[in-house]
């Protein structure tokens, strides 16, 4: 009720564009939404904000016709429809811009834009001047210059989420919703981005934007609707809220609980990294991380974070610098000799590189340590069942049995999974990317307990995360990456989100 | 402002990108020249109009097969069983030109209808049943092949009961050219023309490039792939009528072992293995050089026994190439990107 | 050898030569096994030995893989022997891969008869070579023929089928030696089109760019002689001056003798193969006659045959007869 | 967000249908899957022995070996390639290369052992070659082994053109060891060539379901990333599997060649996709990371003793390959009908809602 009287509170006179009532959907084991609800109404820029895991994507795919809502009802221009799929709500008018942009490769950056509504001439022939002049149009109005005849191939991410941001325009859809359109971008293309929805306003359309920037919730949005745990909390005129209000709504606690942080004393250095570079990635990154402390390293999507995470690791091969594990040198593009230095790495995207996910949950746990649990070159299969037996309840993990595939568990357990695969190592050094990236508030207060206990035991963490309350709440010491250079080493004192924020963009905050 | 500034050398880039892609096409276009000229130079008789009819005819049946295997493999899809396809087609003309005395240009109808009939069993079980098409394409070469033989069943078609009017496809010439690369032309000129300009055709290549995105872009998946598996076996039907008519005659051997041949033309004319990208006009380019290249070779009076040997190694070439040019591609691409980014 | 005086014509039935009194056994089982199930010439040869073998109140099984290879044929020996067959007629699509099945067949007694592509297994087994017509004769009047056809002068070549068919390997051999007699014709190349239409195509396509003032071809098999024969038909031009000769079945050259692409190419009747093949099996099987040579055998409407001396490279065999010669004037009478 | 970016650079990867995917219908799948092999099984020899009256003799599994043998050796480093997620259609010309080189070699007079040893370090090489530019260079495998089709058979045409060895003249193959084309393991009914091949399964299956390299192999055929950041040398791995199919090609040349006490360029000749069949038969999955060597094990006897009681029966070969078409397209096509059927009830549900 506080939804709807926040709505009524703000365009009395209106007939709501899109109402979306009490959805519901569950992924196996994970129910991703209990409540989803949203009024949207026609001219406004309505803000969706929630913690990883909250349910935002979900609720987002359901409005695209990609999920279909277990129960709920949606009703677009008051008429109740039920998706049958992401044409249907195109059709309908709604255009949508995904959290992970969905792009064709091989395509030219045009026709990624307008594939499947293509402009066509006589004879249905596709008009490609026309489509390339209608890209360099919408391009225009977002003041970016990219070359529509390029393939999307190669394309950096907040290119991918520009050309993302181009399709959903070209939709001129009456409804527009964004799931964190801006974490890829720069202050200057946020700036425009919101130019850009205030002129779809004028013209009457309703655009939902999701963002973990609170600032921009504030700048540009009339009012905001909050979730949390998959539940619709509350949806209130921007004015009438305050920034903490929505912090306390959102995790539903305060936040100390959700950071937990014992003090320590760090060690000596177990991490050094020496001018390491890699080829048009990231350059000249020196830093060292001391066992006892949680190293960040912060700054927008694309930084060049993870690649960095990915050469200390052995990933990707580094073209120069030193990466040093306790004193000891390791060899450029080894993953197997950095694992046997001590060195773990938890992946950012978990279901890509942090699992099999049609393995065993015991089996992954085991894959990273195989050797140390076989005798005479056979994995003991007891001895593989014990170790899954020990790190599960240890990590509190949810499942139903240890044999089950991780495919059928919720991202945060998945998550762990992957804690359990690198802490059976007993690794010196654990390096940990988006360590709670779509995880539900409740684990991601476990995991950083998690955190919190291997440092408080003296291991060393380098935690790469995009989101500022975490990375302020957990870190020692926080290092801002910015086009793939270091702009800042920060102590936990100096360290808070408009620093931060200035590093990671080299803007001043004011602007985003 | 500076955003201008610093992303003009990605628009700068992009012409040698187009240029790049194109040179896929003309990269080979330019090894059968070359092939032909090196030829030439110790066989001046190489060049010679006939012998240029006689490498388009060579190369024209594969060329054609590899215009329907290009349209399945953009969509990250195989069709191996063009081989039997082609086979059963062209007996079963034959058979009926035989027995039922039917007009010549039914013989074409009936080869396209057989093989449309065996791609769509193929497009059905692939996206329908979610079946791996290489693995049901495998299992339909040895299903088609053993019924062409239990049809055939030692017999024979001979010249005399095929139609002269149906023969003379396979051999007669427009201003020098023969009827055989003529059609071939026109059919990879047309759906060339179709996988460029309409809409139906880019959803191949974006099917192929993403599928998860191409389903999010609501576009037709099972249906386009469906269309794919038919086209390819209409046109190694009609393949069927075409070596029918070329060779005048037929048993159960028809086309055995063509699908790879066909598939290596196909890699070979630079279309992606697993799918979203790749032309018509390579694939057929790619068919066109490997019969230049066996021609060549018996021309340039080698040894008969080097002819696979040469051609296998050139195979493992042109796909080297090929990847090459990706790589760089990617590389120019990768490093245009960002500079925008300092704001 | 001296075979071709020595080979008998059906015409002079000669009662020389041993040959012990016994009648031929009734009831015989005789497994046919051809290159492959479908090659239409080697049909037509299983007739003739089904005929032959309902003559002699015996049974034919013909049984062989789809496709030309050893590997294909091995399970019909071994069918063969499982059966406890009393003699296996076989055209090799290799020489020597078989070999050592066809000891084993032998060593139970099974009589070894080879037709049309022989093996070459030594004595293991011992096995009579139905030849079609004498390899040496194949071999020089193809090139008689030819030479008669371009009087005597010009550059030949040869279409064979695969490199290592062994029919064609002896034929070509005695092509060679034939040539010697010929100094103005010159062999400049020989290609194979491994019995397989487009292949054929492709080398022979390749072989006229080569060789633009080729006066011959000669293709001793019958894809071959056909493909070459449809493109002729079809490029009338080179017809001028070059000229085709070979071994083929007159069903499929009928056209091309009549519209005059082709002047004369040879054969043997292929049923007649088959139905000496099947009288020559169920003798050995009987004990009727034996591999030695000059022992004799009645092949029924065909006469009687004697056993020619082991040869080089071929064992004991026996001659059909001289190869009939196809032209105008007589193709007609033929239906095969 | 940035492993969508690397998706984008990296899309050479084909995606598994979602029916792959999903876990339950794989082991449901599976477990249907060796018992259905062996309820196959069962049927073929249960038809056989009342089709045919020769089936039961004990020569009819001595020939089978001789048959299948040598073929079913090619296909256990083949069911570990295409673990995976790779192909390797060379290795029938492999086999054909190797038999070569050792025709070649004793055609000049060099000792056996010697001979084979050389054909062995050939198909080394060769599977080498088809590791470097699929695992190294990074060239699509199907691509890559329809080149080496052509170029290790084209290179055992060159080795012995049109002359079969031993041919006049030359000294035939130690009589000791062609006699394994003849005669079974003493004791049994078994040919060495099948007894080799089973030995090698035990190995095979044995690396594959209960040691590191192995389950190594499944994560890399599963998600071939996770498996690079959970520190498996997957390139390195890939390579070595290669290289294993070009020597057990090779190997399986040898065999060949001895049990036909002879050898030409065409031995094995258009065998790979036989191979790949009863892989594939056998419940291995070509996305890769599925399968057992049991299921390949009873797929190679299921195919063997199919050929055996059909040409005893005197079915033409034409109906045989047709049978192992639908044997074929049944064994994919079963697994994934739950799958299939359920999706179709969505979309007609999907339809509905529509209207
Ligand atoms: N396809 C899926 N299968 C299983 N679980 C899923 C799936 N998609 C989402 N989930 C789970 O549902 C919950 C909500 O996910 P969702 O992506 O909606 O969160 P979100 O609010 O978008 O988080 P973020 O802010 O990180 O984008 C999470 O626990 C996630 O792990
Ligand atoms: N597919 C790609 N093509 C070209 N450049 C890329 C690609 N992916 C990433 N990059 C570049 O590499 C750098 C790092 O990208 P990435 O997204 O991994 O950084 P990140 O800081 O780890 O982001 P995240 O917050 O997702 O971890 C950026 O400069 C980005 O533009
Ligand atoms: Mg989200
Ligand atoms: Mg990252």
């Amino acid at each position: 009720m506080a939804g709807d009287g926040g709505a009524r509170g703000a365009l009395p006179t209106e007939e709501p564009v899109l109402v979306l009532e009490h959805a519901q959907k569950s992924f196996g084991a994970v129910q991703a939404l209990e409540d989803g609800s949203i009024t949207l109404y026609p001219g406004e820029a309505h803000a969706l904000v929630g913690e990883n895991g909250a349910g935002k994507s979900t609720l987002v795919k359901i409005l695209a016709g990609v999920h279909r809502p277990d129960a709920g009802r949606l009703l677009i221009n008051g008429a109740a429809v039920s998706l049958a799929g992401p044409a249907a709500a195109r059709d309908a008018g709604v255009s949508i811009i995904y959290q992970e942009p969905t792009l064709f490769p091989d395509l030219s950056v045009a026709e990624n834009i307008f594939i499947g509504r293509q402009p066509t001439g006589p004879g249905h022939r596709i008009d490609r001047a026309e489509m390339r002049r209608l890209t360099r149009e919408i391009f225009a109005r977002l003041g970016v210059e990219l070359d529509p005849n390029r393939p999307a191939r190669g394309l950096s991410v907040a290119d991918q989420q520009i050309v993302e941001i181009a399709k959903a325009l070209s939709f001129n859809a009456n409804v527009l919703v964004m799931d964190e359109p801006t974490a890829a971008l720069t202050g200057v293309e946020v700036e425009r981005l919101f130019t850009v929805m205030a002129t779809l306003r004028g013209q009457g359309a309703a655009v939902l934007f999701i963002s973990h920037r609170l600032e921009e919730v504030f700048a540009c949005s009339q009012r905001v609707t909050i979730m949390r745990d998959g539940r619709f909390i509350l949806t209130a005129p921007i004015a009438e809220v305050t920034i903490d209000d929505i912090i306390r709504s959102m995790v539903g606690r305060d936040l100390d609980a959700l950071f937990p942080k014992t003090e320590t004393q760090p060690g000596d250095a177990v991490l050094e990294v020496d001018h390491l570079s890699s080829q048009g990635v990231f350059e000249d990154i020196s830093f060292t991380v001391r066992s006892g402390e949680i190293v960040a390293l912060a700054g927008l999507v694309g930084a060049g974070r993870s690649e960095v995470a990915r050469a200390v690791f052995g990933i990707d091969r580094r073209t120069s610098g030193k990466v040093l594990l306790a004193g000891e040198e390791l060899p450029n593009g080894q993953p197997g000799a950095a694992m046997a230095a001590g060195m773990a790495l938890v992946p950012e995207d978990r279901r890509q590189q942090g699992l099999v996910m049609d393995m065993g949950i015991d089996q992954n746990i085991a894959l990273a340590s195989l050797r140390r649990l076989s005798s005479f070159g056979l994995i003991r299969r007891s001895s593989e069942r014990a170790l899954a037996k020990t790190w599960a309840p240890r990590l509190q993990l949810k499942f139903g049995t240890l044999r089950n595939a991780v495919s059928t568990l919720s991202g945060g357990n998945q998550q762990k999974v992957v804690l359990g695969k690198w802490l059976a190592r007993e690794p010196r050094l654990l390096i940990i990317d988006e360590p709670t990236r779509g995880i539900d508030v409740g684990t991601k207060a476990e995991v950083h307990r998690i955190l919190d206990g291997l440092v408080a035991d003296g291991m060393a963490v380098l935690m790469i995360s995009s989101e500022l309350p975490e990375v302020l709440g957990m870190a020692d010491r926080v290092l801002v990456i910015r086009e793939g250079r270091m702009t800042a080493d920060l102590t936990r004192a100096e360290a808070d989100e408009q620093t931060i924020m200035r590093a990671a963009t080299g803007v001043s905050s004011e602007a985003a | 402002m500076t955003t201008q500034t610093a992303r003009r050398p990605s628009g700068l880039m992009s012409s040698r990108v187009s240029d790049f892609l194109r040179a896929r096409e003309v990269g080979i276009a330019l090894l059968v020249v070359v092939i032909v000229v090196v030829t030439t130079v110790n066989n001046h008789h190489f060049a010679d109009s006939a012998s240029i009819q006689q490498m388009l005819t060579g190369a024209s049946l594969i060329a054609l097969l590899g215009v329907g295997e290009t349209m399945v493999i953009v969509t990250r899809n195989v069709d191996l069983s063009v081989g039997s396809v082609l086979g059963l087609s062209a007996y079963i003309i034959g058979d009926l030109f035989k027995h039922q005395h039917i007009p010549a240009w039914s013989g074409f109808v009936v080869g396209i209808a057989i093989g449309a009939a065996v791609g769509a069993v193929n497009g059905f079980i692939t996206t329908v049943l979610r079946v791996p098409s290489l693995v049901v394409t495998l299992a339909m070469l040895y299903i088609i092949r053993g019924l062409d033989g239990v049809i055939v069943n030692g017999k024979t078609i001979d010249p005399d009961v095929i139609p002269a009017s149906f023969t003379a496809v396979g051999y007669k010439t427009v201003f020098g050219v023969p009827w055989l690369a003529i059609i071939v032309v026109v059919v990879v000129i047309a759906v060339g023309y179709a996988m460029r300009t309409f809409r139906a055709g880019r959803d191949l290549y974006a099917i192929g490039s993403n599928p998860d995105a191409a389903a999010l872009a609501g576009i037709p998946i099972e249906r386009r792939v469906f269309t794919a598996f038919v086209v390819s076996g209409a046109l190694a039907g009609l393949g069927g009528a075409l070596f029918l008519a070329l060779h005048a005659q037929v048993d159960n051997s028809g086309g055995i072992g063509y699908e790879l041949t066909v598939v290596a033309a196909v890699v070979v004319g630079g279309v992606a293995i697993f799918g979203g990208s790749g032309t018509v006009v390579g694939a057929a380019l790619g068919a066109l050089l490997l019969n230049t290249i066996s021609q060549a070779l018996v021309a340039s009076k080698i040894s008969a026994f080097w002819n696979q040997a040469i051609a296998g190694a050139l195979l493992l070439a042109a796909i080297g190439f090929d990847r090459w040019l990706t790589v760089r591609l990617t590389k120019r691409l990768r490093s245009s990107e960002g500079a925008h980014r300092d704001v | 050898s001296s075979s071709s005086n020595n080979s008998n014509s059906p015409s002079t039935p000669s009662g020389g030569g041993s040959s012990s009194g016994t009648s031929i056994k009734s009831g015989l089982t005789v497994y046919y096994i051809p290159k492959d199930t479908q090659n239409p010439y080697e049909v037509l040869a299983d007739k003739g030995g089904q005929k032959a073998l309902s003559e002699l109140g015996g049974k034919v099984v013909v049984s062989s893989g789809s496709q030309d290879t050893a590997a294909a044929q091995l399970p019909s020996i071994q069918a063969a022997i499982q059966a406890n067959a009393d003699a296996i007629v076989i055209a090799g699509n290799d020489p020597s891969a078989l070999c050592p099945a066809l000891n084993q067949a032998a060593q139970q007694g099974i009589a070894i008869v080879s037709f049309d592509s022989d093996i070459t297994c030594g004595s293991s087994p011992n096995h009579l070579f139905i030849n079609q017509a004498n390899t040496q004769q194949i071999g020089t009047s193809e090139v008689d023929l030819l030479a008669k056809e371009i009087n005597k002068t010009g550059q030949i070549a040869i279409l064979s089928a695969a490199a290592s068919a062994t029919n064609q390997n002896a034929w070509i051999k005695y092509m060679k030696q034939q040539l010697t007699k010929y100094p103005k014709m010159k062999l400049v190349s020989t290609v194979y089109g491994n019995d397989d239409p487009a292949t054929s195509l492709t080398v022979l396509q390749g072989l006229l760019s080569a060789y633009p003032n080729l006066r011959g071809i000669i293709s001793p098999t019958t894809v071959g002689i056909s493909t070459a024969a449809q493109y002729l038909d079809t490029h009338k031009s080179l017809l001028s001056h070059l000229t085709l000769t070979g071994l083929g079945l007159p069903s499929q050259m009928k056209q091309y003798v009549h519209d005059g692409t082709v002047k004369a190419f040879e054969l043997w009747n292929p049923s007649d193969l088959g139905y000496l093949a099947g009288y020559a099996a169920a003798s050995l099987a009987s004990g009727v006659t034996t591999l030695s040579p000059g022992s004799t055998f009645k092949a029924g409407t065909l006469g009687t045959y004697k056993v020619l001396p082991p040869a080089a490279g071929t064992g004991p065999s026996v001659v059909l007869g001289p190869p009939t010669v196809f032209t105008k004037a007589n193709i007609d009478q033929f239906n095969f | 967000m940035s492993d969508v970016s690397t998706d984008v650079v990296q899309s050479q990867v084909p995606a598994p249908a979602p029916a792959e995917r999903s876990v339950q219908t794989w082991w449901r799948g599976l477990a249907r899957w060796e018992t259905g092999l062996f309820v196959v099984l069962v049927a073929v020899i249960v038809f056989g022995a009342s089709e045919s009256s020769d089936f039961l003799q004990t020569s009819t599994l001595f020939y089978l070996g001789i048959n299948v043998g040598y073929i079913a050796i090619m296909a256990l480093p083949m069911t570990f390639v295409v673990m995976t997620g790779e192909i390797d259609l060379s290795v029938a010309s492999m086999l054909g290369l190797s038999g070569a080189t050792v025709g070649l070699l004793w055609h000049h007079g060099w000792g056996i052992w010697p001979a084979f040893l050389v054909a062995l370090l050939v198909g080394a090489l060769g599977g080498a070659l088809n590791g470097v530019l699929v695992a190294k260079v990074g060239l699509p495998s199907i691509a890559v082994t329809i080149g080496t089709l052509t170029l290790f058979r084209g290179l055992a045409e060159i080795l012995l053109g049109s002359q079969t060895v031993p041919g006049l003249g030359d000294r035939s193959f130690p009589a000791s060891l062609t006699k394994i084309g003849v005669l079974p393991v003493s004791g049994t009914q078994l040919s060495y060539s099948l007894v080799i091949f089973l030995v090698l399964a035990v190995v095979f299956g044995v690396v594959l379901h209960a040691t590191p390299l192995g389950r190594s192999m499944i994560a890399i055929g599963l998600q071939p990333e996770a498996a690079r950041f959970a520190g498996i040398g997957v390139n390195t791995i890939k390579l070595g599997l290669f290289v294993v199919s070009g020597v057990l090609s090779a190997f399986a040349g040898i065999l060949l060649t001895l049990q036909n006490a002879s050898v030409s360029y065409s031995a094995g000749i258009g065998l790979e996709l036989n191979v790949v069949a009863i892989v594939l038969f056998g419940g291995v999955s070509i996305f890769g990371g599925r399968g057992t060597i049991l299921g390949v094990v009873l797929s190679v006897a299921i195919v063997g003793s199919l050929q055996m009681a059909l040409t005893q029966m005197q079915v033409q070969p034409e109906v045989q390959s047709i049978i192992t078409g639908i044997l074929l397209l049944i064994s994919v096509v079963v697994p994934n009908s739950g799958e299939a059927v359920r999706r179709v009830r969505e979309t007609l549900a999907r339809r509905r809602a529509r209207i």
